[in-house]
């Protein structure tokens, strides 16, 4: 995951900027655990996914990706901070709203872009397209386009982890607007009745589809709904990533340890429109520019300059980096393949597929 | 007498239903969002929050909160934005809403109506099914899934008259198909098919979006000489086949196009229906038209494959002429 | 309801001694709100349904009734303590376990015993059987056999009442097993988001059929879990019928009003197993019995004589009276007609049968 | 060969699959209570509570942890208690279990198997339901009902086996239904019909408790000189109808028994496969006989008109024997 390498001079200097304010923050924890080249990262993974997004949208209008398109444009450092936490043995679930949470997790991005496309090549061979990203390699479950649904399958790899003592984690990401549907509190009892290691992170952007939090949900602070469970919860900024990497942090380790699940209500917005079709009609230009003008993404980046830890010229050449390579995503997507008939047979539904034939081959 | 779509049909119609005080919108981003399909834009700023209700993502809850109050008396329509995630409401529209009326002796019933859509493109497996053919296997819903702007608009005035729980079937691809519309007060009753198109050689028996392409089907047959009789089932339960067998007793041949997928469903018991009642004037076997039967792949050049589309319809009316 | 009076005499000497001890309790405001013959009206329907249901084990043994039977025993204050506070334009909804809130709510027994009989001249037609017992002119809209969706309906109810303004309230119970499902926080969270006039009853009975509490709950407190919502909600002694009174009162009171739904947790214990099936592996005979030792009604009796409510002969008079009246329903259900075929016709399934027909008659 | 009941049967698979250490059962009342219906009777005190997972009545959650656990590379036995109660699960199974393999491009499967009963005896309208149609319909699920002892557990062990979501439907009125069971290893693959008995005049195509009314059916009818050829299905989905097509050919003359409503419940995909496939053969309408088409009444009375008797069954047979 560590591509891009900060330079050794602005880890010292910026180390010792830190030693020398003596006030602990996360950001400067974050730089004594981690060290700079890994602060670095953490701006080109959200970056990647700015940039990565905003060609979706691209590709979206020129109609090379169809269906549903939910961006996560604005929430980036939610997923990055919180997956940052992981390790290979943990595992990741989310919704539609996948892109990011790939991305963060490592997913190479020519697959990802590949599987929009509707190409072979894609991370689910073309079968899922933008809601269902998924890289089992990668203990990447998918993300689901049902809300909610997928909590409760979080909760049985959760207890596969369990049951084979793998001491992994399993983490999984949700919007608020999923907070009100049955499954959601079945799967904290479940997690909480069974101590299974799971995190759950909602990620709360105030609207479900066009729906306001307060419209949706009698209870509006969301962390507050494991009360009901007596689960661990929290209540984190989402816009600030290494807040987040921190306290979803202590969130795994709570897991991991053993101690039960723990609810994140990270509080976050997105920028875009719910999917490519919404006209956002419930929010104001207003409203959405106030939190533009906060962006996670640029203020990371701030941070990154003002704390030394790397100059803007090392950036803009990451973004640089970062637009070749979403070039080039596009590009393999488009020389790629599209998916062969075999998924119009049994063998594109079964693991095994049986000698008993489901469709009649003879009918039209 | 207007040309309207599918659509304002069906706004026209709920603007109607609305006259009621007794009638209320229960779904998920029917008001704030201005509704995903366009069908109550404009609505929540007419007949406010009390009326219009914003739900959260909890299906059952929806479909739970109608029955109960249909039983008490009121009016509600509730809308499943996608019937794909009516799956979280099975138990309360089949344990429940189904059931009322006659577990507990015929004393009190269930007037509801629910809205939801069918509908596909490149959404993958999740959102592309269909569950015709489980809603009408249950005794107890009334299921109608209408395909012109005339029937959506009378038919919907039929289900909110009816006092037992209806399944209003639309489509998302029918939102924009546009038709003569009668003005006023226009009711179209549940469970009467009706001949979509007259021909002679075969029928085709079909149902909502399948009705208009097998219109078109018809229309490129006729260039070659072939005459198909349409019909349009409208209701699937109660399922009237009496226009169907009329027609085929005269045709000897049918087609079944339905657009979900085909072992179980909907085109089973439409072809046993037919071929039960038709027995003696059978030339040949009839052919099903269906979703190939598949989760619906995301990828386009596979989901055209799955879908059912007029060449498909042309090539099984070929293929069951040829046979005889 | 009020068919048994106290004495005048009784009355007098009871509300004296309350007045001389000075201290207010449940039964010294009771007394004072409701007069002798309510409290005695209380004991006579526990009474009943008591006697009710040894009545139906002895006719389920006998083969008179079929299907699943649950029953009450050891429950009726619960019921009865809580419905007591309802209005005619209030509403109730229950699970299967439903004879003793259909009797509290005044349901007249003939047609229940009729119905557990499979006759025409049950409460629902011979065509629900014990799980199904519903009276719509009483607004009980029955007993449903589906863990935990029924809460859902009860809010759509509460729903009319809101928007038609009926000043009505919606009663509904239900297991402390139901209180892990999802329909159960769906209906939660509507009730609250829009203040809809319901009291959640639930009648933790320690298990839900053979799983203990803490097998299946993550929250022991079942009251707890309206935290989640911020709603009202409380913890009562299910076993006293006057506290139960009191209590669920000032719950209803909060609903009526308009300030929201409340959520009732009702400590109390079932003597008999599930259902007629049930070996009662899961409990032993000790557990049993020193609940049986603290039965409610008992407990009932003991204070009305003690507090000189009503001399034992009295209340043993209307324990006569209620066997004849036990006796009699059953005689009544044995005479009764079974249901005709009309009801497997589409006349049996629908309000407004159509034309078209189902179900094809040329059929066998 | 033992003779062993359908419930011992079932037990010999369920101690046998627990041999695999992935494998774990998860469901209502299975231990503490004592198993419903006696299937897990003794398993919590042989296994204990990591294996033998006594859940919460939180039917989506149940099948929800299985399909992860099972994704993850267990092998869940979830337990749904009656299959009424699935409904509240089917998003989970519909739109989980049954898509994940390709819905994310083959590259994980859902190695679960779901046990669940159909069932009726003055249960009323919420409790004596079929869902079978409903399942089979659903293409990702593999769909089995045996009939007899040994099925149930070579078929069980198939189950295990597999890689894909199967569901398992048993009956809560065969648990007694006794019969040979073959010894240790057993494996009764997945898709595969067979046939119950041997006749000339006519075919009877059934599966589950069904099976054993129309053998009786087939014995009364020996008496008076009808030969009545029975199949098994023991699969719905993929469905096998080569045995009974095999039959057809040679009886000219069908009848289909399966215990659920009629209009789109499995008998029309049934019968529908043997018109088509057997076209050329049929003699005589295919008679179905299955539930009278309402929510089950309590009332034994009527209970017994609405359930498959022998008597229809024979009934049912005459009349397609007569007609040709
Ligand atoms: C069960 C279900 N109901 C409805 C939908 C349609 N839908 C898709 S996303 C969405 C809003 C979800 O909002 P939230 O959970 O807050 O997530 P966000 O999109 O804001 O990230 C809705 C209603 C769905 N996919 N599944
Ligand atoms: C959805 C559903 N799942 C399972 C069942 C089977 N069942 C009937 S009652 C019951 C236990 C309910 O316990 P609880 O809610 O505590 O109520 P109690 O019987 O103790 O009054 C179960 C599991 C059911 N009827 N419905
Ligand atoms: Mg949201
Ligand atoms: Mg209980």
């Amino acid at each position: 995951m560590q591509k891009q390498r900060g330079s050794t001079k602005a880890v010292t200097s910026a180390t010792q900027s830190v030693r020398s304010s003596m006030t602990s923050t996360p950001f400067t924890r974050a730089l004594e655990h981690l060290g700079a080249d890994q602060l670095v990262e953490y701006y080109r993974q959200m970056m990647l996914i700015r940039r990565f997004e905003e060609k979706c949208q691209e590709m979206y209008t020129r109609s090379k990706i169809g269906g549903f398109l939910h961006l996560y444009v604005g929430e980036e450092a939610t997923g990055v901070g919180a997956i940052s936490n992981l390790q290979p043995q943990d595992h990741v679930f989310t919704h539609y709203r996948d892109h990011g949470h790939a991305i963060a997790r490592g997913l190479d991005i020519n697959p990802l872009m590949a599987e929009l496309f509707g190409k072979d090549t894609g991370c689910s061979r073309g079968m899922g397209g933008s809601m269902h990203f998924a890289d089992v390699t990668k203990n990447f479950w998918g993300g689901y386009a049902i809300v909610g649904s997928h909590l409760l399958l979080a909760d049985g790899v959760a207890l596969q982890c369990k049951m084979q003592k793998t001491n992994g984690v399993v983490m999984v990401f949700f919007g608020d607007g999923a907070t009100n549907g049955g499954e959601f509190y079945e799967s904290l009892n479940f997690a909480q009745l069974w101590k299974l290691p799971v995190v759950f992170v909602c990620e709360n952007n105030l609207f479900a589809m066009g729906t306001p939090l307060e419209v949706h949900s009698s209870v509006t602070e969301i962390h507050r709904k494991a009360n009901a469970f007596d689960m661990k919860s929290m209540r984190i900024d989402g816009n600030d990533l290494l807040g987040v990497r921190e306290q979803v942090g202590e969130a795994v380790e709570h897991a991991r340890s053993g101690k039960g699940p723990v609810l994140v209500e990270a509080m976050t917005y997105r920028f875009r429109g719910h999917s490519a079709q919404d006209t956002q009609k419930y929010r104001t230009k207003e409203d959405v520019e106030k939190h533009r003008s906060a962006d996670p993404l640029e203020a990371y980046r701030k941070l990154l300059i003002d704390e030394e830890i790397c100059p803007a010229s090392r950036l803009d050449a990451i973004d640089v980096q970062i637009d070749a390579e979403v070039d080039a995503s596009v590009e393999f997507a488009d020389n790629s393949p599209v998916p062969g008939n075999e998924w119009l047979t049994d063998a594109g539904i079964y693991a095994a597929p049986l000698e008993t034939l489901t469709v009649d081959p003879t009918l039209v | 007498m207007a040309i309207l779509t599918v659509r304002e049909a069906l706004q026209q119609a709920l603007h109607e239903a609305m006259q009621d005080e007794r009638v209320f919108i229960i779904g998920e981003d029917i008001g704030h969002y201005g509704s995903t399909y366009g069908v109550t834009a404009g609505f929540l700023e007419k007949y406010g929050p009390e009326r219009i209700r914003d739900a959260p993502i909890a299906e059952a809850g929806i479909l739970g909160l109608a029955t109960g109050a249909a039983m008490a008396g009121m009016r509600p329509i509730a809308e499943i934005m996608s019937v794909n995630f009516s799956l979280l409401a099975f138990d309360i529209i089949i344990n429940h809403a189904a059931k009322i009326y006659s577990m507990f002796g015929g004393k009190f019933s269930v007037p509801l109506v629910m809205r939801t859509t069918n509908g596909w493109t490149q959404l993958s497996a999740t959102h592309s099914q269909s569950f015709d053919a489980m809603f009408a296997y249950i005794p107890g819903l009334k299921v109608v899934a209408p395909a012109t702007p005339a029937d959506m608009k009378g038919m919907f005035r039929a289900a909110m008259a009816d006092p037992d729980p209806v399944i209003f079937i639309e489509h998302t691809l029918m939102y924009g198909v546009k038709g003569e519309v009668p003005d006023g007060d226009y009711i179209v009753p549940i469970g009467k098919s009706v001949l979509a198109r007259e021909g002679r050689h075969l029928t085709v028996v079909t149902y909502s979006r399948m009705v208009h392409l097998s219109l078109q089907a018809a229309e490129l047959l006729a260039q070659e000489g072939i005459e198909v009789e349409v019909v349009d089932l409208r209701t699937l339960r109660p399922l009237d086949m009496s226009v169907a067998l009329e027609s085929f007793k005269k045709t000897n041949h049918a087609v079944v196009v339905t657009e979900d997928w085909q072992s179980y469903g909907t085109s089973a018991e439409i072809a046993t229906r037919l071929y039960e009642a038709g027995f003696d004037y059978l030339d040949a076997p009839i052919q099903r038209v269906n979703f190939r039967e598949v989760p619906m792949p995301y990828a386009k050049n596979l989901e055209q494959q799955v879908v059912v589309t007029t060449e498909r319809i042309v090539a099984a009316i070929k293929k069951v002429l040829n046979r005889s």
